[in-house]
């Protein structure tokens, strides 16, 4: 534990310095059928910053979990600094200097940041010390990388993207040299990705090696030194950022010529479909979170919601979708008035003609221990098509996901397998094709490619303007600055759970809509 | 699991847990041992008695309804996420329902009577158990809690209702009324001689329709897949339109249903009275049965079988071993559940090795 | 109700609660780190036998305590291996151990000392003692207070005070220690311990040596404090009700004391009020004294506590992989 | 073919009337070198199995305690008219079942003359496992025989639990002596079986006065057990199986009460200290009323409810 402590503890000495920071060597690794890592070799120079792409379920985070002592390889060596290591667990990775910021959080929700901060490095057996002790070490650090988070509050009252601080602010406290970063902008605010690649920077300016795993191209050209591209469980190229081309990658990845901005005509809006008027929502813990908020989304038109993350996209979005009664306000869906919805409002809902998809598709819009084919009928079982008064048709629900399978190309193609066993990018085509498929005649959507691979947003862009030359009213809610500016036709931007003000995609520029998506002056700009 | 190959579903699901089975007993053998006696003649006589003539297997059979019902009641709620410690307690109520109707009824033919007192008692288990379910629902009371406490106060109530209602004067024992012998449920005796004097009744073609009942509802209707929704995932069944509240109280209910229904085959069936704590802890092995069958109705159907046996062979070999005591039979059974049940993985791996050097062509990435 | 019966009324409260106290916060150790324990209904039925027996054979109490401890350390570690190592049902693994203990015991016993099970009646100096506190027989008659001091405070036995003791050592160990702190995480999210590189096997088997340990100084409390020998299932079903006793107190030391007083407490009085009638209501059957114990913390309950939260990993064993 | 016995639910070992009839028909087969069949019913249903099964493999006569067993000997005693059947505490009019019931509220009776008498305080207890008549008849004759010597002593009347789990409660019996001790009671008659135990642990604990059931339990705690009451279930068990040896079984309805010293306290060494003559005097007085029909002690069973 001491040892942790002190950065300066596991500094590469002199001879292993000219050697790559990491060097893996023929790994393989495979879950029960699923071979996950096929002989992967990969070098990774010291002090740089290498960038890792691939799509959903090509082998990303295993390899890296591997790395870090999460997993053990099934075979393959490692090297680090030059000598080759035995990582049986994480506290072997930690001791060699090895950080890792996971996709999904490794964090203690009912903990606080101290508490997570420091755990599994608190140095003495009470609390006290170990916990002032990582005070004023994180002061420092944050000092050093502009990475303020309160020591005190607790983890589930973070935006993610504090959260995330956390994750990093762990690995920097446990003086990690190599710094593993698994999709770290998946779910971050433009402004907190550059914030996040300014730190980046700094880190390896002081000679700190980082592995960046990220489904965005522009990221991968924006910062790293060198970029290797995974299929399929197999390392496919190694290639110096320099030499390579966003458009080269996405082939790279996906074995095909992807277009990467999606190319949409005119839209041509109907009559209201969707109209919010003055709706204030609550959180569970009863604060309001979303202010006398009133907007319309018509025929035929995509609304984009853009807003920093945790400004009250998720309670206004739950409570149009009937899971979550408002304090006040109307919603009013095709027509017909449906704010008063009771437990089972969503249910109701959907009988409108509304279709939700969820932010959060794991906690919210699967059921991972259903097989996959159930979780394409959840929130529509109760429909004459899955099977007459009580009975479940299991025979047509599975046919019908069979198709899907293959209209989505979602992988593998086995409609009974566990969903927890579809990586995230799988997971969430398996949400989107449930939901467009019962084409409503609204759609909202929340993060829609949220950890989803090239490949699959360019398919999930290009069904969302389908849908939307179909006639339907769709609302998206995105973090991604981009995906709303590129899918929108209307942007309205949240702040603090009103809406600060309404852009127009193609003339509204970057910056002005950052500033208002930060709350600044907010008054001026709404005019 | 980290499987590196999946058994075939035989090993899974039959081989694996004979293994276990037999490794409980390997186990009870040592202690049999120790009491000098000989085990495989123990075992002999266990099995002899539990399937070896007519009478020995009624009685198995008279068991396994019980547990039967017990199990589906715990494995419905678990379903949906609850844990129901409650049968016990819902069984022994149901009694009363079973009872009163009888007794209203007395001497009307069991055709007509079987299915008021099936009704009735039903009715009265599911209320005993709705009451846990609404105050989950709806107070976030936490149903562990609530049952274990409906256990305690039915003890009390029925004790009270027993020797102080429903006995009447003059008996010596603190029991009800007799119900007549046309309006009990009969036993299969009176149709299959085989079964000897077992006790063995109606209610045991009752419980094996149950079996398929629940797994029909569970895995083939609307409702069972909105309880396994639940049960996996709150946030999810919400999403997807599902009033949990009402789905808790009404999964309770059934699953209280269902323990009343050892009543019916306790009181209507075997009794024939209401007599103090008929249920004798079958509440409590309905939960080692639903775990073991994983909650299943197919491994239920299994477990409840198991421990019917164990029942039965264990009233036999006690009988025909004086030396072997009751006590050592409920150590057998507890044996039983360690090793079919919490420790029932621990042959997992050595099997997959075997299985796995069988047949290579599995192991191959499948892409 | 006269100062005087109140003052005998919580002095049995202390006697009847130990037990309570002891189980419930063994199962607080537990559950925080993540593993249910209905098991410990047995583990108290064992360790009472356990300490019956040595107690009876040495004549030595503390030679008995020890044995009684050792017993639901064995359960203990049995449970640690089936719901740990194997990732087995962690309740059906429970509910074995209650068979196991209540076969075991009787069976053992009775091949033992053939009394079916019952151990033979324990002479005092076999018996945990009860210790008097200084001066409590000096001022027992100064009114109120000494009386308060004398009866209620002193005068207990060696385990009560050490239960009484355990409940701000386990807060303290809970929120104040690196221990308490890795033993809350791994019970809400292992895997953020695992990747934070501690061994999550190890600390949960840390975790249960403790429930082994008090849960066990609970049964021995039970039949070479409380009483004088072992009976067969003597722990009467206060296994259960610790386990509901720390549901009730949401996971909590100190909650965890007052609920278990609380039981006590409702146990005690009902003991009193049988016969007794009650003013307005009249002569009410035994049984509906009986059960006011249980029907009172149900309203309590629903009125008042509200919805209890587990630590999140309770009950799941932890799988690294899907 | 040899005799057998089936215990009742409380098993062999309940330190109570099961305990009694295994002890006289032990004391049957060390006599006469003839051995005895013996059960331990875990479930109901076990009842007729087991009982069938000894009449199948011959064996003669059952004997049962308990009248829980009642429905049971009814059933198989018909099934099997040529092998002869016993049933303590309660009454089957069968040709080949012997009937045999105690008057336990009688001897009870006595005890509590015993009970009231010995009291400084003017308090006295007794605590039933739980609300069970025949348990009640036992708490109603103490009563009667207590009132009997002092019409306003306070008698306290406290149950353990209310099932039979409460039978192997020695807790809790321990904390309802301690609670009716705390109430001025000096004198506590238990008829809990193993939970008895706790009870007159509790009250020697506080050097007070413990009565026994069923069995003698003077010798448990010396000094500090007033007497016991004894129920001769042993003596009738062995009777039964000695008449059957000799030839001279008789199927009839054997009622025994004081009069037939089947029921009554004990008197030995280990409480000589504690009786008075005044006692001895007052208890053989009042055997004698028993006998002679002059004094009717009440029978709780008959109508469900005790007069005092
Ligand atoms: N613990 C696990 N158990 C079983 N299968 C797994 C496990 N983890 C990953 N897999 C499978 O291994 C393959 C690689 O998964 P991995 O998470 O490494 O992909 P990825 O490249 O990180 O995808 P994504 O970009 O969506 O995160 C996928 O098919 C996934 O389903
Ligand atoms: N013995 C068992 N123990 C645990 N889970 C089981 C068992 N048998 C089946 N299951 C699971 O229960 C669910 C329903 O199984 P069931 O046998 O009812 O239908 P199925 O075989 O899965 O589907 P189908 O019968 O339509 O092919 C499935 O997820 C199955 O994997
Ligand atoms: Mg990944
Ligand atoms: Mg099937």
């Amino acid at each position: 534990m001491e040892r942790v402590n002190h950065p300066d503890a596991q500094r590469p000495q002199g001879a292993a310095a000219s050697a790559p920071a990491i060097e893996l060597r023929a790994i393989n690794k495979s879950f029960g059928p699923v071979h996950a890592n096929r002989d992967i070799d990969l070098s990774v120079q010291k002090g740089t910053v290498h960038g890792i792409v691939g799509e959903n379920g090509a082998g990303k985070s295993t390899l890296m979990s591997i790395l870090y002592g999460f997993y053990t390889a099934d075979s393959g060596d490692i090297l680090v600094n030059g000598k080759t290591v035995s990582i049986s667990n994480s506290s072997d990775a930690l001791s060699l200097g090895i950080g890792m910021v996971h996709q999904h959080f490794m964090l203690v929700d009912n903990f606080t940041v101290l508490e997570n901060v420091v755990l599994g490095a608190e140095g003495s057996a009470l609390l006290g010390r170990s916990l002032s002790k990582a005070r004023s070490e994180l002061q420092r650090l944050a000092r050093d990388y502009g990475l303020e988070v309160s020591p005190d509050t607790l983890i589930e009252d973070l935006s993610v993207g504090q959260q995330q601080r956390v994750e990093i602010l762990k690995a920097l406290y446990r003086g990690a040299d190599i710094l593993i970063l698994d999709e770290p902008t998946g779910v971050l605010t433009p402004a907190e990705a550059d914030h996040l690649f300014r730190v980046l920077a700094t880190l390896r300016n002081e000679g700190k090696t980082i592995i960046l795993i990220t489904h965005k191209l522009r990221e991968i050209m924006a910062i790293t030194d060198a970029v290797s591209v995974m299929r399929q469980g197999r390392m496919v190229a190694t290639v110096p950022t320099s030499e390579t081309s966003p458009e080269a990658l996405a082939e790279l990845m996906v074995g095909r010529r992807v277009l990467l901005r999606v190319d949409k005509d005119e839209a041509r809006p109907g009559d209201v479909k969707l109209a919010v008027e003055n709706l204030t929502v609550a959180d569970d813990a009863g604060v309001i979170r979303v202010k006398g908020v009133s907007f319309s989304v018509r025929a035929g038109e995509i609304v984009g919601i853009a807003g920093v993350a945790g400004n009250g996209q998720s309670e206004l979005l739950e409570a149009i979708a009937g899971m979550r009664r408002p304090v006040a306000g109307r919603v009013i869906v095709n027509g017909h008035e449906v704010t008063t919805h009771g437990e089972a409002g969503a249910a109701e809902l959907r009988q409108k003609g509304l279709a939700h998809v969820p932010e959060d598709r794991l906690r919210m819009g699967l059921v991972t221990n259903f097989e996959a084919w159930e979780n394409s009928i959840l929130g529509y079982q109760d429909e004459p098509r899955y099977g007459g008064g009580l009975a479940l048709d299991i025979g047509a629900s599975r046919r019908e996901f069979e198709g899907r399978i293959a209209q989505y190309d979602i992988r593998p193609a086995n409609p009974r397998l566990k969903t927890a066993n579809f990586s995230g990018g799988n997971q969430q085509k398996i949400v989107l094709a449930r939901e467009m498929e019962r084409d409503p005649d609204i759609l909202i959507v929340g993060q829609p490619t949220r950890g989803v691979d090239i490949g699959a947003i360019e398919f999930i862009h290009n069904q969302i303007v389908k849908m939307r030359d179909a006639g339907k009213a769709i609302l998206l809610v995105s973090v991604e600055l981009d995906e709303i500016r590129s899918l929108s036709d209307r942007i309205l931007v949240i702040f603090d759970g009103e809406i600060v003000g309404e852009a127009d995609p193609a003339s509204a520029d970057e910056g002005e809509l950052g500033l208002l998506m930060a709350g600044v002056h907010n008054k001026e700009a709404a005019q | 699991m980290s499987a590196r190959v999946p058994l075939p579903a035989w090993v899974d699901r039959i081989l694996l847990p004979v293994l276990n089975v037999s490794l409980a007993f390997l186990i009870g053998g040592i202690v049999v041992l120790l009491v000098g006696q000989n085990p495989l003649e123990a075992v002999q006589i266990m099995l002899y008695g539990a399937f070896g003539y007519g009478d020995g297997f009624g009685y198995t059979l008279y068991y396994t309804t019980n547990f039967i019902f017990a199990g589906l009641a715990v494995s419905l709620a678990y379903h949906a996420g609850l844990f129901n410690i409650g049968a016990e307690g819902q069984g022994y109520i149901a009694g009363l329902g079973v009872i009163l109707v009888a007794l209203w009824l007395n001497g009307t033919h069991w055709a007509l009577m079987m299915p008021l007192m099936l009704v009735a008692g039903a009715l009265f288990g599911a209320f005993w158990a709705f009451i846990p379910g609404y105050l989950q629902a709806k107070r976030g009371s936490h149903v562990v809690i609530t049952t274990i406490l409906f256990n305690f106060i039915a003890t009390s109530l029925m004790s009270y209702l027993i020797s102080r209602v429903l006995k009447p004067a003059g008996v010596s024992a603190d029991e009800s009324a007799r119900i007549e012998a046309v309006t009990r449920v009969p036993q299969l005796r009176e149709f299959i001689p085989f079964f000897g004097y077992s006790p063995v009744n109606l209610t045991f073609p009752l419980a094996i329709a149950a079996l398929f009942g629940v797994w029909f509802l569970i895995w083939r209707t609307k409702f069972g897949y909105a309880v396994r929704a639940l049960g996996f995932n709150p946030t999810a069944a919400h999403y997807a339109g599902i009033s949990n509240a009402r789905l808790i109280m009404i999964t309770m209910a059934l699953s209280g249903g269902l323990a009343g229904l050892v009543a019916l085959n306790e009181v209507a069936g075997v009794q024939g009275r209401l007599i103090l704590n008929f249920m004798a802890g079958a509440g409590f092995v309905g939960i080692a049965v639903a775990f073991m069958g994983r909650a299943h109705p197919i491994g239920v159907a299994l477990a409840a079988l198991l421990f019917g046996a164990l029942y039965q062979g264990g009233q036999e070999l006690a009988f025909s071993m004086p030396a072997i005591t009751r006590d050592m039979i409920v150590t057998i059974q507890a044996l039983v559940i360690l090793f079919t049940g919490a420790m029932g993985e621990m042959l997992r791996p050595p099997l997959e090795r075997i299985f796995a050097r069988r047949a290579p062509a599995v192991a191959r990435p499948a892409e | 109700m006269t100062y005087v019966d109140l003052i005998l009324v919580l002095d049995s409260t202390v006697r009847l609660a130990t037990p309570l106290i002891f189980a419930c916060l063994a199962g607080l150790y537990s559950e925080r780190a993540g593993i249910v324990d209905i098991g410990l209904e047995g583990k108290l039925l064992g360790a009472a036998f356990g300490a019956a027996v040595v107690a009876a054979i040495t004549g030595s109490a503390w030679a008995g305590l020890f044995a009684g401890v050792g017993v639901s350390l064995c359960m203990s570690a049995i449970h640690g291996f089936a719901s740990i190592n194997l990732r087995g049902n962690q309740i059906i693994s429970g509910v074995a151990l209650n068979f196991l203990a209540a076969g075991l015991a009787t069976f053992l016993g009775q091949s033992w000392f053939g009394r079916g099970g019952n151990t033979p009646q324990l002479p005092s100096g076999a018996r945990i003692p009860t210790i008097t506190l200084p001066f409590a027989n000096e001022v027992q008659d100064v009114p109120y207070i000494g009386y308060f001091y004398y009866e209620l405070i002193s005068g207990h036995s060696i385990l009560s005070y050490i239960a009484f003791l355990i409940v701000p050592i386990t807060a303290f160990v809970l929120f104040r220690t690196r221990f308490g702190l890795r033993l809350r995480a791994v019970g809400e999210n292992p895997k953020a311990l695992d990747t934070a590189g501690i061994s999550v096997t190890l600390l949960r088997y840390q975790a249960l040596a403790i429930t082994g340990i008090l849960v066990g100084i609970g049964g021995a409390y039970l039949s070479i404090a409380q009483s004088a020998g072992f009976t067969n299932n003597m722990s009467a079903g206060r296994g259960y009700i610790a386990l509901a006793a720390l549901i009730f107190a949401k996971w909590r030391p100190w909650p965890a004391l007052a609920t278990c007083l609380l039981f006590g407490f409702l146990d005690a009085l009902q003991f009193r009020l049988q016969g007794v009638a009650l003013p307005g209501i009249g002569q009410v059957p035994t049984q509906a004294i009986q059960a006011l114990p249980y029907v009172l913390t149900i309203i309590l309950l629903a009125g008042f506590i509200g919805r209890a939260v587990a630590p999140k990993a309770a009950g799941t064993p932890y799988v690294k992989e899907r | 073919a040899d005799p057998a016995v089936l215990y009742d639910g409380g098993g062999k070992f309940d330190a109570s009337f099961n305990e009694s009839t295994f002890n006289g028909a032990q004391r049957f087969s060390e006599e006469t070198g003839i051995g005895f069949g013996e059960f331990e019913i875990t479930t109901d249903a076990q009842r007729e199995q087991a009982m069938r099964q000894f009449a199948q493999r011959g064996a003669n006569p059952i004997l049962v305690p308990g009248f829980n067993w009642e429905t049971t000997i009814r059933t198989v005693a018909a099934e099997f008219p040529d092998t002869n059947f016993a049933i303590i505490d309660a009454v089957v009019d069968l040709p080949n079942v012997r009937s045999i019931v105690f008057k336990e509220h009688e001897g009870s009776y006595l005890v509590g003359i015993l009970a009231a008498m010995a009291s400084e305080t003017g308090t006295i207890g007794v605590v039933p496992a739980f609300d069970f008549a025949l348990l009640n008849a036992f708490a109603c004759g103490y009563k009667q025989g207590a009132k009997s010597v002092n019409p306003d002593i306070e008698i306290l009347d406290t149950y353990i639990g209310s099932g039979f789990d409460a039978f192997n409660n020695p807790g809790g019996g321990a904390e309802v002596a301690q609670s009716q001790l705390d109430r001025g009671a000096d004198v506590i008659f238990q008829v809990a079986g193993g939970a008895g135990q706790g009870v007159l642990q509790a009250v020697a604990d506080a050097d007070k006065l413990g009565i026994g059931v069923d069995s003698n339990q003077n010798h448990l705690h010396p000094g500090n057990v007033l007497t016991s009451m004894l129920k001769r279930v042993d003596v009738a068990t062995y009777n039964a199986f000695k008449d059957f040896e000799d030839g001279n079984w008789t199927n009839e309805i054997i009622t025994l009460g004081v009069a037939e010293e089947g029921v009554g306290p004990a008197f030995d060494e280990h409480n000589e200290a504690l009786i008075t003559d005044e006692m001895r005097a007052a208890v053989d007085e009042a055997t004698a009323k028993i006998t002679s029909g002059e004094i009717v002690v009440h029978d709780f069973r008959t109508d469900n409810s005790c007069p005092v």
